[in-house]
């Protein structure tokens, strides 16, 4: 059966990240949202890891630890605070896209400028029904150098050759976000893939993100908890009204649900299955709700104090939200599993139904 | 379609011409800022000068018996408002939610002294109300501000918080207790005027959102006030008549959160539709998800709007429209945000960017659910009426 | 503004309505379930009204007491029973077409032969995309006779000529189910309807069903509160206990909310607006969902007896779905709100923006 | 993918095989009938011949410490049940739920005594679990059957309902109380054997759906058995461990019934497959949004899925799964009603009818959520776990 360990060395790795979260991120949320980036320290950490290589191969830089650990290692650091990563992580949600370029000289020249600290490298879903003519928001450092951007099953490798914009967005601002007109850029190659490639490029961006939303729908549980414990009201814990209490267990269980959807997928990717792509969009859309649920939640029980800077919780609303319109949002999520539904077979019954 | 006479299209029309001026541009302009629009903005004053902008469109000069056409007017007015910024609304000059309670339960003497203030035209005043303490949010029985008699005076010690428009008011109605095991027994309110020695401002409140309107926190350090300044006097309280209950009997400051939820419902859709006529093709599925996803919005738009009206015309009626009131303003916060949030997916990628102003929308609207009582205490007043349940 | 009240009349027809389904409906809801029809003393008050004549332009025989009159009696003889409803209201869910239909003379005779109880007239749409061959369920007594089919804006009336299958369905066994390939019918005349008017019948359709819905709706929370009121568990009865008290909460203001649109949709049709059959399918689509909480809520906080004939929960989630189904389902009323979404004008606002 | 092994996958082939032909026409003939298939009928025959079909593959010989391959088996071969008709599946001959409590606290010679008879091939045979009564449903610490202890007999006195193949069982594990008084303390299992004077079966339930096995309701009056059907015997209630305890190590029960759902939520996937396939069109906006739902249906499919192999996984690594077990049981029930009603939307007006199959789906899944602690009772135990709650 499905194994639902994580191996010791991944286990000792998360442990790692996790002591940095609480040393070094937890303390400062507040100060790297102002700042615009995350603390230094932690950055030298993590491009020691280095974190960007992490499930990148070899044969680009990477140390190849594989997706899962990548998800494990996204889902721990967004508990403590998420705002960073997409800056932290190069080439964090374009990985896919440099793994399936077919000029891996190119794909390799992008992997080093990441993982050197260099350039940034932006992964964006163009719809061919509402051809978009700029990325909306990318991670402002380091500088962006790299878009992938892919159109249908067209992947195209643009190097912003202009001016990018700084933007003010939804959230994860210590990211630094930026925006850039994509005639600001220049086209460094485009590449058809096979559709099953193309699922997988957009898939693994999208289960990055998921990663990241699992571990910010745990933190907001973890805080919905605590401070629900806390508090009385009419004379006794908020946590402890049964219709509190059963909100709370409905949003764990859609966590645990959640969790268990992303490391599938991403085991999926390190087996080199076929319909991987397919079920990381599955992913992505299952945690789409689960964080709206556990952040929304998250300030319905802290009330007035949800709404407010001093707490995390509306921090954590706006984070899932963003997330959940990245790598072209719900539609083109929805329309890549309802194209390849039909063909993807059952995980379990696969090897009946073929005979 | 809902029928309206010449004087509130008329003052719709004007509320849109300035939204579009003032309004939206003061909350985008606060939001982006953090800051709430200065006390002696332009447009506060236009609102004095015209004779009280908000005083004569959103009702506070009007208590809930006067159940003619203006009461349903003021709500539609309220929607107008909240629909170019519901923030920007809330920090119009007047009386604030201390009107009502003066109208309600203050002697004439008291009325005089605290609502005449207001017929000075030449400068944007406030008034504000304060319930909300650090330990006691829905459950309002906590309250531990307390209050002492003293001679001719009164002496009030604790701490509120959440108190829209406090920092900038001439005064705020504070609610204390005068012995806390008496509960809601030993409530009273307390007009406490600007500059009285000990009431002080210690925080405006960074918020996610709906940053149009300062939510601020005030200590009360042995501050005296005249015996005077208890709401409604002494024999009010003697006569047992209940602060409460004569606030009660109408509930429309529920419906009123319901339509401000519909103004702001409104204007997601407005942007979403805007981006699908200027930036989607003439046809395709994105197109028909799009269509699909307006009309959902629509449905709860017209629904929570039929809502409160459906409120306000029961109180007009007179009869009892505790359950509706309660009814709308649990069942309408989350179908607002989910309107938001479709019309942010309208836009996708581009919709978590702040100049989209649909990403404001979307912080500005969770507090629908929080204040005038979340759902879950909204869904406890249904219960309890509908439930026989135990009183608490 | 918009007046809530119902007229003096029609509360007196509704009490008549509630009175009769008191006496005669409640007692005999399985039994009208088994027998396959509702008991003849309900009928032949109801055919003296005329039940099916109520909505009914006095041209075509009927009393025109308009559609708020006919929804409200719908929605209160549902609570009791509305197993037969779709046996006993003739032309019922058709009425819309029968007045649209541009042969009055045509449609005067299928309503005579309805009013008079010798045949029963039936309502369906065909997606042009699915164009199905037969029509899946009808009310089987009077015997069926008149099919009104629309194909996206063209209606057509059909006669049926060949033979019935009597069919089992989900619910509504108490009007006798049957179902009829198309090719058993001969077409009377077919009538290209402007998209409006189209839309104005199947909205009318749905308005028909979401009036049954409210009923079955409000019937169903009404026993939930008795049964949980009265059945203690963990030391209280199972409504005190706030997570079930909030659940009960919400299926409340949703039945509300769902009562609201459903009667506005009625006075809008009352009133001759443009736009009645865009907010009657609105409507059609608040109750789908209200009607599925309300019984779904309904069988849950019942428990195992939930599930048995012994309680009517079942049978109410069962008339919910099979609604659910109907007029071309969820597809078809959806489609019907997105195309006509941009030319609706808000309800309050339009006089401003016409100008 | 999930890697099975050679026997495994036999086994699953076998069973679709014995689907086909037997278990999914005897559930459409209980459902057209309402009637479970009778006691003789020829698959339970080939069942109890084959050395035990469901002995053999849906785990009643297995305790819960068997923690190898097969108790994963099991739950796929559930999950596969119930593919074809979960009411049948759970109509199979075997111990039923009375053979996990005899296995584990039954003393060897009660082991011998009531498990034995299921090694007769020639005759299908059902043990029983009744725990429910009229006023005691989620809350069984409010079970009122009595048992008193009478010389060298126990008398039994109470009514147990809503209990699964009680009607055809040779014994029926009864749970009583000694002593009201003493709540979950006063607890006893009894081993009451059919025939035995005072055991009547006074009502089989007509139900919504999952008609494939019967649900009866029977009464004790005074109701003579011997000492020896004390389960566990005396000792083993003085040793004070507790029969709840020693059942609840491990939760076996709630992922199995995880797994019953996900194989009812694919069998109305591929009822909707088979639609789209051959109903509709190559393109358009039906079929986009066809596909959309069974998109849907196949993700609620995979993460229930995972969340009752999760749950398995746990028992087999020897770690709690109490938490794990409830989120499954909890979370897939809506989830799998959801996939049912969205199949139906895909056929639209054609779902109303019972010949379409799916219509009988929706009839039984509600069942999910109810049987084995409603999602209330779910709800309960996850936060008693996670907030502390106060005992109760």
């Amino acid at each position: 059966m499905r194994d639902f360990a994580l191996s010791p060395e991944l286990e000792e790795l998360r442990a790692a990240a996790e002591r940095l979260g609480h040393a070094q991120l937890a303390p400062n949320v507040r100060i790297a949202e102002a700042a615009g980036v995350w603390p230094k320290a932690v950055l030298d950490v993590l491009d020691g890891f280095p974190l960007g290589g992490l499930d990148l191969a070899e044969s680009l830089g990477g140390v190849d630890a594989g997706v899962l650990a990548k998800v494990v290692i996204l889902e721990t650091l967004a508990q403590f605070d998420p705002s960073g990563l997409p800056g932290a992580d190069r080439p964090g949600a374009s990985a896919g896209a440099l793994l399936a370029c077919p000029d891996h000289q190119l794909a390799a020249e992008v992997a080093q400028s990441c993982l050197n600290g260099l350039a940034q490298s932006a992964f964006t879903v163009i719809d061919p029904e509402i051809p978009s003519t700029q990325l909306d928001w990318a991670p402002g450092w380091p500088a962006l150098r790299w878009v992938w951007a892919m159109q249908a099953d067209t992947l195209r490798l643009l190097e912003v050759t202009g001016s990018v914009q700084p933007v003010i967005a939804l959230a994860f601002q210590a990211s630094g976000g930026v925006r850039v007109s994509l005639d600001q850029t220049t086209e460094r190659g485009h590449w058809e893939l096979s559709a099953r490639t193309a699922l997988e490029v957009r898939g693994r961006a999208r289960l990055w993100g998921a990663a990241i939303g699992v571990g910010i729908a745990q933190a907001a549980l973890q805080e919905t908890i605590e401070y629900t414990l806390d508090r009385v009201v009419f004379g006794k814990p908020v946590a402890h009204h049964q219709g509190n209490a059963f909100d709370l267990a409905y949003v764990a269980a859609r966590i645990h649900a959640a969790r268990l959807v992303v490391r599938d997928a991403a085991a999926s990717f390190d087996r080199g299955e076929p319909d991987a792509g397919f079920w990381a969009t599955q992913a992505w859309l299952e945690v789409r709700e689960a964080a709206f649920h556990a952040t929304n939640v998250g300030i319905q029980l802290l009330g007035g104090h949800g709404f407010i800077v001093d707490h995390l919780a509306e921090k954590r609303f706006r984070e899932a939200r963003h997330l959940a319109m990245a790598a072209g949002g719900l539609d083109a999520a929805e329309f890549d599993v309802a194209a390849a539904v039909l063909d993807v077979p059952d995980a379990l019954l696969a090897s009946l139904e073929q005979r | 379609m809902i029928e309206l006479d010449a004087k509130t299209l008329a003052m719709l029309e004007e509320l849109r011409s300035l939204g579009r001026t003032y309004i939206r541009p003061m909350g985008l302009e606060a939001d982006r800022t953090a800051t709430p629009p200065p006390v002696d903005h332009e447009f506060y004053l236009i609102c004095t000068r015209q004779g009280g902008l908000v005083s004569r469109m959103i009702g506070a000069d009007e208590g809930p018996t006067a159940l003619d056409w203006k009461p349903v007017r003021n709500f539609l007015i309220g929607e107008e408002c909240a629909y170019w910024d519901r923030g920007v609304a809330l920090s119009l000059p007047g009386p604030g939610l201390g009107g009502p309670a003066l109208r309600n339960t203050g002697t004439p003497e008291q009325r005089q002294r605290f609502l005449s203030i207001f017929e000075d035209h030449s400068k944007a005043r406030w008034g504000a109300m304060a319930m909300t303490e650090p330990e006691a949010g829905s459950d309002v029985a906590r309250i531990k501000t307390r209050a002492r008699k003293q001679g001719d005076e009164w002496v009030l010690n604790g701490q509120k918080m959440f108190c829209s428009n406090s920092a900038r008011a001439d005064w705020v109605v504070v609610w204390a207790t005068i012995d806390p095991d008496l509960g809601r027994g030993g409530h009273r309110a307390y007009v406490v005027e600007r500059g009285t020695p000990g009431f002080e401002i210690i925080k405006v409140e960074h918020k996610m959102g709906s940053r149009g309107y300062e939510t601020a926190s005030f200590v009360l350090e042995d501050c005296h006030i005249p015996a005077d300044n208890l709401l409604g006097g002494e024999a009010f309280y003697e006569a047992k008549k209940g602060f409460k209950a004569s606030m009660a009997t109408f509930n429309m400051t529920r419906p009123l959160h319901t339509a401000h939820g519909v103004g702001m419902g409104r204007a997601a859709h407005d942007l979403a539709l805007d981006f699908v006529r200027h930036e989607y093709p003439a046809q395709g599925r994105r197109r028909q998800r799009a269509l699909e996803r307006l009309a959902r919005i629509r449905r709860g738009l017209h629904t929570a709007r039929l809502m409160y009206l459906n409120a306000v015309w029961l109180a007009k009626s007179g009869q009892s429209n505790a359950m509706e009131a309660s009814f709308a303003k649990m069942y309408s916060p989350p179908v607002i945000l989910e309107a938001v949030a479709a019309a942010l997916d309208i836009l996708g990628e581009a919709g978590v960017r702040n100049d989209k102003m649909l990403e404001k929308l979307y912080r500005d609207v969770k507090i629908l659910d929080i204040g005038e009582g979340t759902q879950q205490v909204q869904r406890h007043v249904i219960a309890r009426q509908m439930l026989k349940f135990p009183s608490d």
